[in-house]
């Protein structure tokens, strides 16, 4: 190193504070770029990251956008179209100026892949890999079925109806999904080299669990729910009682329903089947439609544990078309007059905490009220029909150990609505998504697949001074009065409105590339580059330089830089 | 050309024959006039430079100072109060090495209000580092100016032309005027090595801290020390071209054998030659020191200019109160080191613009005779004017 | 005015800003920061304090403004912070000399760039004591000559490089070492001085003000003033974590606030007209922004009669702003929302309308 | 070397007639010497200027102390007793005044002569300005300098129509007077 010698007039030569390294003043903290989850990722049950694919959609590339959503969710048509979408409800932006649309944006996806037959993502498996079978061809066994192609295994799909898709097919109707969008995105997948369909495969009637286990690598129960739930009234019930899902399948097979349905109607329930039967008895002339429920309608107070869970947008349009609902209720005795049912009785209740801290129904004594009615539905849920599951079945449902769903049959993985506590399309996807996951690993070699433990960025973790208003794009829904039993009732998104929609993404947890923090450092601490950004962001810190001042992370509008305590 | 012309004028024509790139200046009297004549030459289309009317004499300061340093040749001309104004400009001028010149019309500083001449304002920044040169005639301060733009370029340090207020500057006297072909061949154009240059940029004005001010002040007063004999250099260069000197550091006149010598420094050189001329037969010869060069001080010239001598009265044209003299006690100091230093009389005269007369030789001359002479007066001051504890 | 093309290409491809133009050569990076799509004119390495506005806004500033400029940089905290001898973290010609002469000097600097044919741009720092205060003479005479100089003030609102005392910027009741509370005073007597009309009130092309939180509309003012042949001058909103107080990461936070409560208006006058503001369609409550600040900790003493009294007086103040300049803007105009610091993917929101 | 005093009023043009006659000294081949007394006086103040004749350098730069001329731009000025302080020993002064010499005279124990200056430049260049007309009637008086050296300083100063006015001027003055009245004994030299 040359000495330094005085200039005249002490003049000093440009930039040379580089060779001061103000990095040495950092003393307790450091920024970090810390990829946290996005609340819709997190909420979602099917596991999609839907600010990823949003993101995609921002740099203007559905097929790209579309592609990394099918990562998770083979059927972004079909749950478009009926999943209750958490996702929106954790969503941040709900605290600026609406949640996103993402449910009509992930709709507008999976129609344009349908429209412009987009290719899944997916190789050939080899004819030699192993082979999988999956007991059901409802939304978890498909997803099952998908996701094992996907990670290199051939499926079998073992159906028992003569038609592939489960519920999908039986209890909902085309009003919300349309049958040709269910077999257009059914076709797709099904078609998809590595998957085999045998329909009329019924499990201990035409293939058996043992048979299954010996004849494939792997065996994943998908077998739904068939059977309704008990419905646990005091005293007599009516000789026609129908059951909702019957109701429901009866009606979509043959277009009627009883006489009785004419008049007052109750409907005992609180979910989309309830929902659903409640609005077609409605549609189809019935004078009056009450719905019971032991939950809550959503409202500020509402606990989450309480709402009632159905599709927000169906409690809604079902309020629009004249449903009444009595939250915080049960049918507690039938009035009969002779074999025919005149009133219900019913008695109000909550969800309390019990001593072991769980939380249970009360019903409160005095508050019974008799409603007179012509017919009651009860609609109270479903359970796995036992047949060929002797041994395997804990009580009503399957209950694995683990989030793939594993049971303690060596090789035989459950998932779906059989596991008791799931309840919508998209935790099927994601229960058969995860469980090929395990699946693969127990076929193929590698390691097991981890829980995603990353923490989720709320929205007190972004700064949301850098976002525009920008509101909600609303979608065209057909007018009460039109509104039928076959036509969609709701619509769907233009192109320019999905794009737009996908502006208002806040990209929570992940690094926009705004260049905030960037152009913020008083430092010039952060470096802007694509190639040296090993962590997807544009972005590195200069330690040399940065001062651990914290103007970045506290101006990153997603939460992407975090600081850290500095160590050694 | 020798011209009849008054001081002001001439030395506005000297500037505008060095082609200065950018003038900046505040109206103060008696400067006044170099600057209203520089603008008529503007106006005229006689010369072309920037002419920037500033808003006062600190900005003038500041508005050469940044021309400088952006390798313009740059000229500004104040007095009295503003350069008291600009002083602390003037530190940075020259502590920044920029070379630039200006023309400093002698005046005194208020208070009491005077805006006649004395030396009391140069003297008041002889520390701020720049080059300081005394001129005893238009004609010196017209070759002076001329000379000061070399030797700011070649000692990248700002130089100070000092001439008296209103003695000179508002004085019409004859002045051989160089021509301009004579001062481009003296005087290249400015080409400022560390001028500032978005394609060669430099950071000037940095913040030095104690491991480096020492050996700023240092290399400052080496590069004064160097300056003498780029003075020295530059005058002896003039005088081949044109046949004319400005002085060098200091020049000796009268009578080399006598054995009283009196210093001084501008216009009242004059005024004892024309003493010594018309009563130096009665009343005694003199030796006459004209010191031109007061910053950088010509100590080894200044010993070899007072040899011999046994009373040295140095003029003083201002005074630094509760000390005395301001040059007197420089020369003092200076000559401590000489084995046979000669007795040091040190007078202040003319201040705020006291007509200095002719007699004031003869009666510099006997208090020279006077063992009881004081070391230290205000010579022309009258005591009976004063309170009695003033006296 | 005409560019010298391959004098600007050269700088470009020396100092590291990209290229203007596809015709234009990019010179081949050797490190990650030379490569950096930006002019570094005021380069890391530089001793300000951790989150300092002032940093921040001069960087922006640089920026947007070279590399084909020269600065001349009153005494203060950027000036000592960048140029430490023998270090310097300027990539432009720079020039410190006094306090109180950064106009002066940077006139002298536009005179000789005019004499000797130069097209280099000239701006001159300063902070608000060397602006609003010592050096407002030289500034005033600088607008006044009409010289080409962007004069840039840096207002952290006090005297930060000698120990926070307070100037003629400090707002009203803030406490610094000079005007500090206690119990015969609620901190700065008198108001923040509005030097912004002063200054427009010498018949200037473009006067602004300016945010360190709005930096997409700083570079634009930047942008804008540079492309004006004369005196311009921008006021920047610079927090001072050190001297108001607050946490270093709440600097451009602290910022925002003053722009959203209406107490530092962001508004465009030329030759005297105001011709644009940023509007404030919702203004947050001025406590918003004085609670996040040491140097307003006694105003909330809600014990004190003269704490609620001063709020509300700043509180006052803020909408005298927002009446005055109209910050609360008009009808739906979606231009009425330029200058927001909106972001989206890849970028500021406000660089590509 | 010959000393000069003027005398006048701020406005009068008194700076300008001692540079003038520097001037003309310059021209007719002496060195000269020209300054204000200086002084922060306004228009209509009494003012005083100086001029130094030599056929050597001058190097004297006090001022004036013993004239051997002087000259009144302002016959309300020959009320202060001090206007002839100094005056050297066989001096004279010329004053600028529509009375006649002998009534001025009267109360000097010197040389004096009276010229209406204000009126004759009044009447040949159409400005009371009297000093170039009371220059031509020294030059005519003392025979020092030629006339034609003052017409040289004067075309130094004006050209065209005004130039050609003054010297109209400086002839009718320079007429009005005695030459050589003043002229000084060889020895005085």
């Amino acid at each position: 190193m040359t000495m330094t010698r005085l200039t005249r007039g002490a003049w000093a030569a440009p930039g040379t504070s580089l060779e001061f390294k103000t990095g040495n003043w950092r003393s307790t903290e450091r920024p970090v770029h810390a990829h946290a989850k996005a609340p819709c990722h997190a909420a979602c049950p099917a596991g999609e990251d839907q600010q990823a694919w949003f993101a995609k959609l921002q740099e203007g590339q559905p097929q790209q956008a579309w592609r990394a959503l099918v990562h998770a969710n083979p059927l972004p048509a079909i749950t478009g179209r009926v999943c209750p979408h958490p996702c929106e409800t954790a969503c941040n932006r709900a605290a600026l100026d609406g949640a996103l649309a993402i449910h009509n944006v992930e709709r507008w996806l999976g129609d344009e892949a349908v429209a412009r037959g987009w290719a899944y993502p997916v190789d050939t498996p080899a004819p030699d890999a192993p082979r999988v079978a999956i007991v059901g061809a409802g939304p978890g066994g498909l997803s099952a079925a998908y996701h094992c192609v996907r990670l290199g295994l051939n499926a079998a799909l073992f159906e028992a109806a003569p038609e592939a898709g489960g519920l999908l097919r039986s209890a909902i109707p085309p009003t919300r999904l349309p049958r040709d969008t269910l077999d257009a995105e059914l076709g797709r997948l099904l078609a998809l080299p590595g998957i085999t369909l045998n329909l009329r495969a019924r499990l201990g009637r035409d293939v058996t669990l043992d048979g299954l286990r010996d004849a494939f690598g792997a065996v994943i129960l998908s077998p739904g729910c068939e059977l309704p739930k008990p419905w646990s009234v005091r005293g007599a019930v009516p000789a026609d009682l129908h059951d909702g899902l019957h109701l429901l399948r009866d009606f979509m097979d043959h277009g009627a329903l009883p006489d009785a349905a004419r008049g007052d109607v109750i409907v005992h329930g609180g979910g989309n089947t309830a929902m659903d039967i409640c609005r077609i008895m409605k549609r189809a002339g019935a004078n009056r439609v009450t719905l019971i429920t032991a939950s809550a309608l959503p409202g500020p107070n509402t606990a989450r544990d309480d709402l009632i869970n159905v599709v927000p947008r169906e409690l809604e349009e079902a309020l629009e078309e004249g449903i009444e609902v009595i939250e915080h209720a049960t049918v507690s005795r039938l009035i009969m007059k002779g074999s025919r049912v005149t009133g219900v009785e019913i008695v109000s209740l909550r969800k309390e905490p019990g001593p072991d801290g769980r939380k249970r129904r009360v019903e409160f004594e005095g508050t019974e009220r008799v409603l007179p009615v012509d017919m009651v539905v009860p609609c109270v849920g479903e359970q796995v029909s036992p047949d060929g599951f002797e041994g395997v079945l804990d009580g009503a449902y399957f209950w694995p150990d683990d989030a793939w769903g594993r049971l303690r049959e060596d090789g035989v993985f459950a998932i779906g609505d059989a596991r008791g506590n799931r309840g919508t399309v998209a935790a099927a996807i994601g229960d058969g998504r995860l469980a090929a996951q395990a699946v693969a690993a127990r076929l193929l070699g590698g390691d097991a697949p981890v829980a995603d433990l990353r923490p989720e960025r709320g929205v007190a973790g972004l700064n949301t001074a850098y976002y525009p208003a920008m509101r909600r794009t609303a979608v065209a829904k057909l007018p009460v009065a039109k509104r039928g039993f076959e036509t969609e009732i709701e619509g769907g998104l233009s192109r320019a409105e999905a794009m737009a929609e996908a502006e208002r993404c806040l990209s929570c947890g992940n690094c926009l590339a705004c260049d905030n923090c960037w152009t913020m450092c008083p430092d010039s601490a952060v470096i802007k580059t694509v190639e040296a950004a090993t962590d997807g962001s544009h972005y590195v810190f200069d330690l040399d330089y940065c001062k651990g001042c914290g103007l970045c992370a506290q101006e990153c509008p997603t939460g992407y830089i975090q600081m850290v305590a500095e160590t050694g | 050309m020798r011209e009849a012309l008054e001081g002001s004028l001439a030395i506005a024509r000297a500037v505008a024959m060095a082609k200065p790139d950018v003038v900046a200046a505040y109206p103060i009297t008696p400067q006044t006039h170099i600057v209203e004549n520089l603008s008529k030459l503007v106006a005229e289309g006689d010369l072309h430079t920037e002419f920037v009317s500033v808003e006062s004499e600190f900005s003038a300061a500041s508005v050469v100072l940044g021309a400088a340093a952006t390798g313009a040749r740059a000229y500004t001309a104040t007095a009295s109060q503003g350069v008291l104004l600009m002083s602390e400009v003037l530190f940075n001028i020259a502590g920044l090495r920029i070379p630039l010149v200006m023309t400093v019309a002698n005046r005194a500083v208020g208070a009491p209000l005077s805006i006649w001449n004395d030396q009391s304002d140069a003297m008041a920044v002889r520390d701020a580092g720049w080059i300081h040169l005394h001129c005893a005639s238009n004609q010196e301060a017209v070759d002076t100016t001329i000379q000061a733009f070399r030797i700011a370029e070649a000692t990248e340090l700002p130089v100070m032309v000092c001439m008296d207020g209103f003695v000179l500057t508002h004085t019409m006297e004859v002045i051989d005027m160089p021509g301009q072909a004579q001062v481009d061949a003296f005087l290249p154009p400015f080409a400022f090595s560390r001028a500032l240059d978005s394609a060669d940029p430099r950071t000037v004005g940095t913040l030095v801290d104690p491991g480096w001010f020492a050996e700023m002040r240092h290399s400052h007063h080496a590069a004064m020390g160097r300056a003498l004999g780029v003075i020295e250099k530059v005058d002896a260069d003039f005088a081949k071209l044109t046949g004319r000197a400005s002085g060098g550091l200091l020049t000796v006149t009268g009578d080399p054998d006598a054995r009283v010598g009196i210093l001084a420094m501008g216009s009242v050189v004059g005024t004892l030659e024309a003493g010594l001329a018309d009563f130096g037969t009665e009343a005694g010869t003199a030796r006459l020191i004209k010191l031109r060069a007061f910053r950088p001080f010509p100590a080894r010239a200044l010993r070899e200019a007072v040899a011999g001598l046994d009373t040295l009265i140095v003029i003083d044209r201002a005074i630094s109160p509760g000390l005395g003299g301001i040059v007197g006690s420089e020369v003092s100091a200076v000559l401590q080191s000489m084995t046979a230093a000669p007795r040091v009389l040190n007078y202040a005269l003319g201040l705020g613009g006291r007509d200095i007369p002719e007699s004031v030789y003869p009666a510099l001359i006997a208090a020279a005779a006077n063992p009881l002479a004081p070391r230290f007066a205000v010579f022309d001051a009258d005591l009976d004017k004063l309170m009695p504890e003033d006296r | 005015m005409v560019q010298d093309s391959t004098r600007l290409n050269g700088l470009r491809a020396k100092h590291g800003r990209p290229p203007a133009g596809p015709h234009e050569p990019q010179a081949a990076p050797s490190t990650l920061r030379q490569g950096q799509p930006r002019f570094r004119g005021l380069e890391a390495g530089h001793r300000a304090c951790q989150g300092c506005g002032e940093a921040l806004a001069a960087r922006i500033v640089m920026e947007n403004a070279g590399p084909d400029v020269m600065v001349a940089n009153a005494t203060g905290c950027l000036e000592v912070f960048t140029t430490p001898w023998p270090q310097s973290a300027w990539r432009v010609p720079w020039m410190h000399s006094l306090f109180e002469n950064a106009a002066a000097i940077a006139s002298g600097m536009e005179a000789a760039l005019k004499a000797r044919g130069r097209n280099t741009k000239v701006l001159a720092f300063g902070g608000d004591g060397g602006t609003y205060d010592i050096g407002f003479q030289a500034l005033s005479g600088m607008l006044e000559r009409h010289h080409d100089v962007l004069y840039v003030c840096y207002d952290n609102e006090a005297y930060m490089n000698t120990g926070i005392q307070r100037s003629s910027s400090t707002p009203h009741a803030a406490s610094t070492t000079t005007s500090p509370a206690g119990k015969e005073r609620m901190g700065k007597r008198h108001l923040k001085k509005d030097l912004l009309s002063i200054i427009a009130a010498h018949h200037i092309p473009y006067a602004a003000s300016a945010s360190v939180a709005y930096p997409a509309d700083l570079a634009r003012k930047v942008r804008y003033a540079m492309g004006i042949e004369g005196p311009t001058f921008l006021v920047v909103h610079s927090p001072c974590p050190l001297g108001w107080r607050h946490a270093s990461a709440l600097t451009v936070e602290v910022a925002r606030r003053a722009v959203e409560c209406g107490l530092f208006p962001l508004v465009e006058l030329e030759r005297g007209a105001l011709t644009n503001i940023m509007p404030i369609r919702t203004p947050r409550p001025v406590v918003d922004y004085l609670e996040l600040q040491g140097r307003f900790a006694h105003l909330f003493d809600e014990t004190d009669t003269r704490a609620i009294e001063e709020r509300d007086h700043l509180q006052a103040l803020a909408d005298h702003n927002i009446l005055t300049y109209g910050l609360a803007g008009t009808g739906d105009d979606p231009v009425d929302t330029t200058g927001i610091a909106h972001v989206r993917r890849g970028g500021p929101l406000a660089e590509r309308t | 070397m010959i000393e000069y005093r003027i005398h006048g009023r701020g406005g009068q043009g008194s700076v300008a007639a001692a540079y003038l006659l520097a001037g003309a000294a310059f021209e007719a081949g002496f060195t000269c010497q020209a300054f204000p007394a200086f002084g922060a006086e306004r228009r209509g103040a009494p003012v005083t200027a100086f001029v130094r004749i030599d056929d050597r350098p001058i190097t004297l730069r006090s001022q004036v102390r013993a004239p051997d001329y002087l000259v009144v731009q302002d016959d309300t000025l020959l009320l202060d007793p001090a206007l002839t302080s100094g005056l050297k020993p066989g001096g004279a002064m010329l004053v600028n005044s529509r009375k006649p010499t002998d009534e001025i005279a009267a109360n000097f124990d010197t040389r004096v002569v009276a010229v209406p200056a204000t009126e004759m430049a009044q009447e040949a260049i159409g400005k009371p300005i009297p000093n170039t007309a009371l220059l031509a009637a020294l030059l005519a008086l003392t025979g020092d300098l030629p006339q034609e050296a003052l017409a040289a300083a004067l075309k130094s100063r004006f050209h065209g129509d005004t130039l050609a006015r003054n010297l109209t001027l400086i002839a009718r003055a320079a007429a009005s007077v005695e030459a050589g009245a003043w002229q000084k004994e060889a020895s005085d030299a």
